[in-house]
């Protein structure tokens, strides 16, 4: 048996073992998947040193389905971008697990809790080890099915049971789009197999299909298809909406899936097709544009949130955004970077927001709180490091991968421009909103009941301990990618070239400084502005609200997506159902003949049976009748 | 031209004869009529050669069933009967599909073309003497048919007897 | 929050479970040894598992009415036998080869050329199995649930199990038609006399629909027995050339038949209400198998007795598959009662089945006749579970449920996994079939395959909506849930949960026993000439 | 010679006159005497075809046309004698004990 | 001239029949015996005699008016079948009914010598005696209930209509006798041949056609079936809805198949729209009914239907699939009759809610004689249409069996109505039952024989292949 297999197979054994026998060992039921997940991370560090030496693994372990010409297996692709997404899945992972002992204590489902984790990574794993599509739609379908597990589960509420069905169907969205983009390339490459679908590539270059009378390329189709996936499970416009309810599950569970891992495998995937969007020009515009926006309008929500993991999931949207628009403008490399990094600050910030919650007794509303940094310092400082690292302060994981993929964006052409301006304005966006939970969060005036002031204290170690190693991750993370002009390597940038390729730079240097210099502005004045109206003038938010308070309503209502979808899908799915098809096409139409015609025949054999009079004689009137009718017929046809 | 005077007599006198039957209130008047008309018959049997079915005709006909049917009518006593309604309300509909079909048969008969003539020419019955033709006939040919017919008649009278017999 | 329940949830699943795992390896061990056993004897394979269980039936009747546990008891060995029996089936099946296999031949009625002969080809041989390992489950799963003439339930199962794989089997039309319509007589005892409060109109209606599609093949076998010389043997029908025409007749003649058992659009409403008025093992026979026997026909007699007129015909089967999918999903969101619900889903569902097997290709044929047997498995489970609730709470409104997760979780897991493997999660069977059958549909006809993939969507919504509103939220105090499934219910549904995983993990085990048929069936549709039905049509659609 | 077309144009005529009125008349005695009157016309047109034909069997079968006409006869009068025990009328139309 | 023994061969079953009949008249007169069971048992006896002697007798007789070959056997059959099973379903009935009169079974041997002569007779004057005195026989029984109002009634119409019908029949072959100047069916056949078609000869056809219509009940002269079926005793019902109904067919079958050979196409067309009326008419009515006597009778008149279609068909097929489906009418058939009888009321359809409580092998009974009077395989029902429609399809018909089929379909539902009520519904109260052994062999027979043939057909179906070769 290969090592790598145990990879994902160790979650799975501890899943299964979690899921049948959890309850047997009560409060010691954590130890399995920890082991597990431990067991894979250390895997995954040796695989990545071997990645790192030059080699690549591609293999298969069976077939899974073979029809005709269709061929599958379950196998594995270890490259670069397989490695660094192994080792932030594990890292996470096995932080999450470690923190969860500490948050999830004395819970009823604990065991289930582990086991749902435990399912999740094997199921991350999966996504991003597997060598074609099929395998990847498994990993992409299954880490949705533990997003609805986690984020149901708390399933007696009614809200948290609600919003892991919206996830889970928004995300169905994505995937049919996701899955015509499979079948596409299928039917057009022949396979799957990521190896033999780029190498066959070439082949699609130039042909055109005609989808509804547009002849649109097979390459911007496939391409657009395949992204549809990716904004569904990365929560892009306009498939976002699902990602703040996720807020519902527990807050590791926010860390790990809906920041750290699940909602980057958009990211992944699009890195992952890197040659065939490189392919079309409209794909790569789309994916840029579609990243940016999503990006701005994510952070503009965020400015007005009052749910401390509300703000964090829209911000993780935002960052979502920043990736995919790394992406489009080519740069591949740098937005799998800043998924790198963002995962650790990102799932620091939710762990830290845990700790809070903890602390609170389940409050979410920052405007509750307030001076928690006395009570908690450990938190107050990792959670501080990641917003600072989030915010674009040099020196921290943030500023390079944010700089990075600014500074390339900055590069690609007319839409990189557009793009790197939106860009550098959700960075000066999210320094303020971060900067806003902090000032909000742990600086002034405790403003809470007083039995939760009372009841205000660190977390655990089992907590903070995950939250500082995090926060080491959110300081360090960024330094694999200084870029040469800050007299770094760029060593990551080089590490993704043979998967990713690296765009090319014409930019002057003074340019460079340009970008950089900006992005610092914006952040040092997102942080100045929180501080601002959160510390030094604390009547300006209201004031701000009032002034502008048609903004403020639809940032705070999430300009009506929900409302939207609720208007447009789903109350009309539901009349239509309810009205047309049970109350007529069903009830009136269908039934209405299958039953009218039993009845019609009754009432007919009611209205022959008058004729059935009893009396002799119409009976001998039938009967003459007959003759006579049967003679003129015959007399009539023999003419 | 003789034949033809005489059968339009008898034709006359037959149709209004069976008018008379189906439309008399009182079943006597019906059986009475009746017997006339079985007379009639038996005259144009006679004409057609047939003179032993002529005389069947009459001592069955008139002799045996008609008076049946008048012992029934004197037994049942039918004086409210007489009153009452003589037709059903859909006579119209009973009369025009009579006509109907008279019409149809009429047209059909016409176009009647007879069969190949057999051996009994009127000389060969005139010979033998009719009844004497018709029961070799019967007795050699349709033998069986007659003891069967015999069955029949067993029926008739054990029929007759189970039915109208009084609650036992 | 619960505290109430949380003692009970700490401890009575867990002993469950473990008292519950004792019995897999007596199981195991059953059907290993039972494996070797009817591997080794020499026997007709075939007539036995049609007969077995029929006259078992008949003998259960006979069974003086006092003894209920021995007609449970009785039926349980013969159904566990008539599985064991069937076992060679797949262990000694041949899978190279198109040709049938297990063959019987006798002669019957020399007078009208009808013979009974019986075989099983790739296409057929699973529903063999899914049938008999289905029985069982039925058995077991009415233990309690019927009380009230109790051998009369045995026995019509039993029968109704016969005839079943009878239809499978059957490579005589007639022997075919005998089986197919004797189905009927328990199947209306079965949902009439055990069924629900409106269940004598679930039956009739479920009687006659069924009728009047059969009669109509009925018709349309006699005509094929007079252009193939006098002769029902599908094989020799199956080589036969027969003029567009009398093909295109035909095949609506067995469309009528088929398309009722499918259900297809718009024929579909009796299967509500019978799904929802059938006791539970009804149900599940119906949901499991019987429906099956609709997609079985097309595929085993419509597509290659005429393939010109199927060729010309596929457009318009597609588009009422596709109108099957997205209707039966839609309209499962406004279901008010959970069996009606699953019923509606399986309209969905069989749309997807016919989809594939009307696109016309390997990745179709094979995806759909995986997901006949993976929707018997998993609307069987479902069934089966609705039955095992339904046994606690004696209601089937959705309403009245809620938060059944808590009080039992066991249960509420098992119901997890089937409803997964409902709307195709990737891992289960419900994903190979649904992804085979879409790819194939996809491929022939690409907007109708635009379409079936949006019934995903649905699917997805209404059953996750179902599973939060019986088994999330909080308990309704209404619903009595008193425990969670014991050993017998765990029992019964763990055969089901592995095949899920089985198939969703490793579905070759399954395709490879069709591949060459379904090959088989692809050339002969491929040899016959292209008839159009309508160019208009075809460019609508594509 | 009087044409065999009249005799059988006649014994229509009087076959459609019974048959007209066994369907109009409501007493069942009369009923029965049209039945007669029916079999009367036909056993007419039997002779005349017999006699045109030079054949006798239209006779014999006249002959047994009276013997099964004395049969119902006595047959039918004898129900009407159980009826009228029943009911103490003689109407057809009344007899609708069954219908529908 | 002279009469030989030997001619009498094949029409020994017919004098052994009559012969007992004309014998059991006398046995009951001069025995003492209070019970009348015995005579039902002599019935069976001859019956059995009779069909023992069936095989060797065969033949032409009297000059070619009396044929006894394979197909008058296979009706002989049928006849005398259903006397056996109607005289042990008589046996205890009459007794509960008041009417054991021992003219009964002398009666009932009568009618069935009256449908054996009708289906050997190749004269028409034989035919119209034999026809007579089935007819007539079949009157008495039908009022043999002679202080019942009801039974009276039944026998008034049935008598009435069957006169008028049977004067119809007459004009029919006088006609023919006229075009012909023979009652020969053979001898007309020969002679039609070479002369053109006439509208005399149609005319003549249509009276004999419509004549043997009311015979088989088929619309528009079956209305008379459905009242006197339901006045007359139930076991009478049984006896007259297989036997007479049996007869007409095989009369139709020699008749039209010969005598009117050269006008097919005529009576073809006259019985596909007769079929399809009374398959309409039988089934649609049959729906609406409350009593079962009532709806037996209505599903009588659907299944003549039925079986004109083999007639319709024109062929030797068609004519077997008639016999063969006529013969698994009368077990079917008299079948469920006999459950009718055994119940204390067995009337009313409402009578049997919830008999499979109370009675459960009964209903089981009666739930297969449904199934099979509906044609659901395995029971011998589906093979009889089944046979129907196949000879109908291959002479090109496929559309008068798809107006079949779907009449068919209608029938389920009356049919399973029945059961429905056995089984589903809630007893209303407990129904007693009038077990006896006679009955009880007559339900065996028939449900053995409905399963039998149903799933060995060939014991029927070759036979009457046999019988052509």
């Amino acid at each position: 048996m290969d090592k790598y297999l145990l990879i994902p197979l160790l979650p799975l054994i501890g899943f299964f073992i979690n899921i049948w026998f959890g309850k047997f060992f009560q409060a010691k039921c954590h130890w399995v998947p920890i082991l597990a997940v431990f067991g894979s991370f250390v895997i995954s560090v040796i695989t990545f040193t071997e990645v790192v030496q030059g080699k690549i693994i591609n293999y298969d372990v069976y077939s899974w389905v073979i029809s005709g010409n269709f061929k599958v297996s379950i196998g594995f692709l270890i490259d670069q971008l397989t490695a660094i997404m192994l080792i932030v899945v594990t890292t996470v992972s096995l932080l999450v697990h470690i923190y969860s002992v500490g948050y999830m204590h004395g819970d009823t489902g604990y065991y289930r809790f582990f086991a749902y984790l435990n399912l999740f990574t094997f199921s991350m794993l999966m996504l991003v080890t597997g060598n074609n599509l099929l395998q990847l739609y498994f990993g992409w379908e299954a880490v949705g099915l533990c997003s609805y597990f986690l984020i149901g589960y708390y399933f007696r509420k009614q809200s948290a049971a609600d919003a892991g069905k919206k996830a889970f169907i928004v995300n169905r969205f994505g995937d049919f789009g996701f899955g015509i983009g499979v079948f596409m390339v299928f039917i057009y490459l022949g396979t799957l197999h990521y190896t033999d679908i780029f190498a066959n590539l070439h082949t699609l270059e130039g042909q055109t299909i005609n989808v509804l009378g547009y002849e649109i390329g097979l390459v911007t189709l496939i391409a657009l298809l395949l992204f549809c996936g990716a904004i569904g499970k990365s929560a892009q416009l306009p498939l976002h909406v699902w990602l703040a309810d996720a807020m519902e599950g527990p807050t590791p569970v926010s860390a790990l899936i809906h920041a750290a891992t699940m909602v980057t495998a958009g990211v992944f995937l699009v890195a992952r097709f890197n040659p065939l969007f490189s392919m079309s020009e409209t794909a790569m515009i789309v994916v840029a544009l579609t990243g940016a926006i999503t990006s701005l309008m994510a952070a503009t929500i965020a400015l007005v949130q009052n749910d401390i993991k509300r703000i964090i999931a829209y911000s993780t949207v935002s960052q979502l955004g920043y990736m995919f628009l790394a992406c489009g403008v080519g740069a591949y490399g740098a937005g799998i970077f800043h998924l790198f990094t963002h995962a650790y600050f990102k799932a620091l910030l939710f762990l830290g927001a845990g700790s809070v919650m903890h602390a609170m007794g389940g409050q979410l509303d920052i405007q509750k709180m307030g001076g928690l940094r006395k009570y908690m310092p450990i938190t107050f400082w990792t959670f501080l490091i990641a917003s600072v690292s989030i915010a674009g302060i040099p020196g921290l994981a943030g500023f390079f991968s944010k700089d990075e993929i600014l500074w390339l964006a900055y590069n690609a052409g007319t839409v990189g421009k557009i793009v790197w301006v939106i860009g550098t304005l959700v960075a000066a966006l999210t320094a303020f909103y971060s900067f806003r939970i902090i000032f909000l969060t742990f600086f002034g005036k405790f403003r809470g009941t007083h039995e939760e002031k009372h009841h205000l204290h660190e977390s655990p170690s089992s907590m903070t301990i995950p939250l500082i190693i995090l926060a080491v991750g959110a300081i360090s993370a960024g330094w694999v990618g200084i870029p040469p002009l800050l007299g770094g390597g760029n060593w990551i940038g080089h590490f993704f070239e043979p998967v990713l390729g690296h765009p090319h730079v014409h930019a002057t240097h003074a340019e460079e400084w340009m970008v950089i210099g900006i992005s610092i502005a914006v952040a040092v004045g997102g942080i100045f502005a929180a501080a601002v109206m959160y510390v030094w003038a604390p009547g300006l938010p209201l004031f701000i609200g009032r002034a502008f308070k048609s903004a403020y309503t639809v940032l705070w209502n999430k300009y009506y997506f929900d409302e939207l979808y609720d208007y447009t899908i789903v109350r009309p799915t539901k009349w239509v159902a309810r009205r047309i098809l049970v109350g007529v096409t069903d009830a009136k139409i269908i039934e209405g003949i299958v039953n009218g015609v039993p009845r019609l025949i009754g009432e007919f054999g009611e209205r022959l049976r008058k004729l059935q009079t009893g009396v002799l004689q119409h009976y001998e009137i039938g009967m003459a009748l007959g003759v006579f009718v049967i003679a003129s017929l015959v007399f009539i046809f023999t003419k | 031209m003789l034949p033809q005077i005489i059968f339009g007599y008898f034709a006359i006198v037959m149709i209004t004869l069976s008018i008379l039957i189906v439309t008399r209130k009182n079943p006597v008047h019906s059986v009475l009529w009746m017997l006339v008309l079985f007379f009639h018959i038996a005259a144009i049997y006679l004409f057609l050669n047939a003179e032993f079915i002529a005389a069947v005709q009459i001592i069955l006909y008139a002799g045996a069933i008609l008076v049946l049917f008048l012992f029934v009518i004197m037994m049942l006593n039918l004086k409210t009967e007489v009153s009452a309604e003589r037709y059903i309300g859909e006579w119209p509909i009973g009369v025009a599909l009579g006509a109907s079909i008279l019409l149809l048969i009429i047209f059909a008969i016409s176009k009647l073309v007879p069969g190949p003539l057999g051996i009994y020419t009127i000389e060969l019955i005139q010979k033998e003497s009719h009844t004497k033709a018709v029961g070799k006939f019967l007795y050699t040919e349709y033998l069986f048919v007659f003891v069967i017919a015999s069955l029949i008649l067993v029926i008739a009278i054990v029929g007759a007897m189970v039915l109208a017999k009084k609650r036992a | 929050m619960q505290t109430g329940h949380d003692s009970h949830d700490a401890h009575a699943p867990v002993n469950t479970i473990a008292r519950t795992l004792l019995y897999v390896p007596a199981i195991i061990a059953f059907v290993y040894l039972g494996a070797i056993f009817s591997v080794q004897i020499d026997y007709q394979v075939l007539s036995w598992v049609i007969f077995l269980p029929i006259i078992g039936g008949f003998l259960i009747f006979a069974i003086p009415r006092r003894h209920e546990m021995l007609a449970r008891g009785a039926s349980l060995a013969l159904s566990l036998v008539a599985f064991v029996l069937s076992l060679p089936l797949y262990l000694n099946f041949d899978k190279t080869t198109a040709k049938m296999q297990f063959t019987e031949t006798y002669s019957w009625i020399p007078s009208w050329n009808i013979k009974y002969a019986v075989g099983v080809d790739g296409i057929s041989v699973l529903f063999v199995l899914l049938s008999t390992l289905l029985t069982i489950l039925c058995v077991t799963v009415s233990w309690t649930a019927i009380t009230d003439k109790v051998k009369e339930f045995y026995g019509s199962l039993l029968l109704i199990e016969g005839s079943m794989i009878g239809v499978f089997c059957s490579l005589d039309f007639f022997l075919f038609y005998i089986f197919w319509e004797a189905m009927l007589i328990p199947m209306y005892i079965l949902i009439g006399v055990w069924g629900g409060p409106n269940r004598v109109y679930a039956a009739i209606k479920f009687f006659l629909f069924t009728l009047v599609g059969s009669l109509l093949m009925l018709i349309g076998i006699i005509v094929l027995y007079y252009y193939t010389d006098k002769s029902f043997d599908i094989l020799n029908m199956m080589t036969t050339n027969y003029p567009y025409i009398i093909q295109l007749l035909l095949f609506w003649a067995f469309f009528a038949a088929f398309a009722v058992k499918v259900p297809m659009f718009p024929v579909h409403t009796w299967l509500p209400d019978a799904h929802t008025e059938a006791p539970t093992a009804g149900s599940v026979i119906l949901a499991g198998i019987l429906i099956k026997m609709g997609a079985y026909g097309f595929l085993r007699f419509s597509i290659p007795l005429f393939p010109e007129a199927s060729k010309a015909m596929a457009p318009l089967m597609i588009v009422l598959s596709v109108i099957a999918i997205i209707y039966g999903a839609v309209i499962c969101l406004a279901q008010t009662d959970l069996k009606r619900l699953i019923a509606y889903s399986s309209v969905s569902h069989m749309g997807f089945v016919t989809l594939g097997i009307f696109a016309l290709n390997m990745q179709g044929i094979q995806g759909g006749i995986l997901q006949m047997i993976n929707h018997g498995i998993v609307t069987g489970a479902l069934f089966l579970s609705v039955g095992i609730i339904y046994e606690r709470t004696h209601t089937r409104e959705i309403a009245h449920y809620g938060g059944a997760a808590t009080a039992m979780p066991v249960y509420a897991a098992f119901f997890m996994v089937f409803t997964l493997a409902s709307i195709g999660l990737p891992g289960t069977n419900g994903f190979i079939g649904e992804f085979l059958i879409l790819l194939g549909g996809f491929m022939a006809w690409k907007l109708m395959g635009i379409l079936a993939c949006a019934g995903i969507i649905i699917g997805a919504g209404y059953m996750l909506w179902l599973y939060q509103r019986v088994f999330f939220l909080e308990m309704n105090p209404d619903a009595h849930y008193h425990e969670d499934v014991n050993e017998r219910e765990f029992l019964t549904l763990l055969p089901l949960i592995v095949l899920v995983l089985w198939i969703g993990v490793y579905p070759n085990t399954f395709l490879s026993f069709m591949e060459v048929s379904v090959q088989g069936l692809i050339d002969r549709v491929n040899m016959a000439g292209q008839q159009q039905l309508s160019q208009n049509i075809i460019e609508v659609i594509k | 010679m009087v044409p065999l077309d009249w005799y059988i144009m006649l014994s229509a005529v009087m076959f459609t006159i019974g048959l007209t009125g066994f369907i109009v008349r409501r007493n069942i005695i009369i009923m029965l005497i049209c039945i007669e009157l029916m079999l009367n016309a036909v056993n007419l047109s039997l002779i005349a075809f017999s006699h045109y034909l030079q054949d006798l069997k239209g006779q014999i079968l006249v002959f047994f046309t009276i013997t099964v006409a004395a049969a119902e006869a006595a047959i039918g009068l004898a129900i009407l004698v159980a009826v009228f025990r029943n009911k103490a009328m003689v109407d057809a139309d009344k007899l609708t004990e069954m219908k529908g | 001239m002279n009469i030989s023994f030997s001619d009498l061969t094949p029409v020994i079953p017919e004098i052994i029949v009559a012969a007992v009949a004309a014998g059991l008249l006398l046995i009951e007169l001069l025995a003492k015996d209070k019970t009348k069971d015995y005579l039902g048992l002599i019935c069976i006896g001859v019956a059995l005699a009779a069909m023992y002697v069936i095989p060797t007798s065969q033949g032409v007789a009297f000059n070619g008016m009396f044929v006894s070959d394979g197909y008058s056997s296979y009706f002989k059959f049928i006849f005398l079948i259903s006397l056996v099973l109607t005289a042990l379903i008589s046996v205890k009935f009459l007794h509960r009914e008041d009417a054991e009169y021992g003219e009964y079974y002398s009666l009932l041997l009568f009618a069935t010598t009256g449908m054996m002569l009708m289906a050997s007779a190749a004269d028409l004057i034989l035919l119209y005696v034999g026809l007579e005195l089935m007819a007539l026989s079949t009157y008495i029984l039908a009022g043999i209930k002679r202080h019942d109002l009801r039974s009276n009634e039944a026998a008034m119409k049935y008598f009435l209509l069957g006169a008028f019908s049977s004067s119809f029949l007459l004009f029919g072959i006088s006609l023919l006798y006229g075009l012909t100047a023979s009652t020969n069916i053979f001898q007309i056949a020969a002679f039609l041949k070479d002369g053109e078609t006439s509208l005399t000869l149609i005319m003549a056809m249509i009276m004999v056609v419509c004549a043997f219509a009311f015979k088989i009940a088929a619309a528009p002269f079956h209305m008379w079936a459905p009242d006197v079926y339901e006045g007359a005793p139930t076991s009478v019902t049984a006896f007259m809805s297989v036997g007479p109904k049996a007869a007409g067919f095989a009369v139709i079958g020699r008749v039209f198949f010969t005598a009117f050979e050269t006008v097919q196409m005529d009576w073809t067309a006259i019985l596909i729209g007769l079929a399809i009326l009374t398959m309409a008419v039988g089934n649609i009515l049959a729906v609406v009914q409350t009593n079962i006597k009532r709806m037996l009778a209505y599903s009588s008149i659907a299944h003549a239907g039925y079986a004109l279609l083999g007639i319709i068909a024109g062929t030797t097929e068609g004519l077997n699939a008639v016999m063969v489906y006529l013969l698994i009418y009368a077990f079917m058939n008299i079948g469920a009759f006999a459950i009718v009888i055994l119940l204390d009321k067995g009337e009313n359809i409402k009578d049997y809610n919830g008999l499979s409580k109370s009675h459960p092998v009964v209903a089981a009974m009666m739930l297969v004689f449904m199934f099979s009077l509906t044609g659901i395989p395995p029971t011998a029902g589906f093979i009889g249409k089944f046979n129907v429609f196949m000879a109908a399809i291959n002479s090109g018909y496929t559309w008068v069996v798809v107006v079949a089929i779907f009449f068919s379909s209608i029938s389920a539902y009356y049919y399973l109505r029945v059961v429905m009520n056995m089984y589903m519904k809630p007893m209303d109260e407990e129904m007693p039952i009038h077990p006896n052994p006679a009955n009880g062999a007559a339900l065996l027979i028939s449900l053995l024989m409905v399963f039998v043939i149903g799933i060995m057909p060939s014991v029927v179906v070759g036979y009457t292949f046999q019988l052509f070769m």
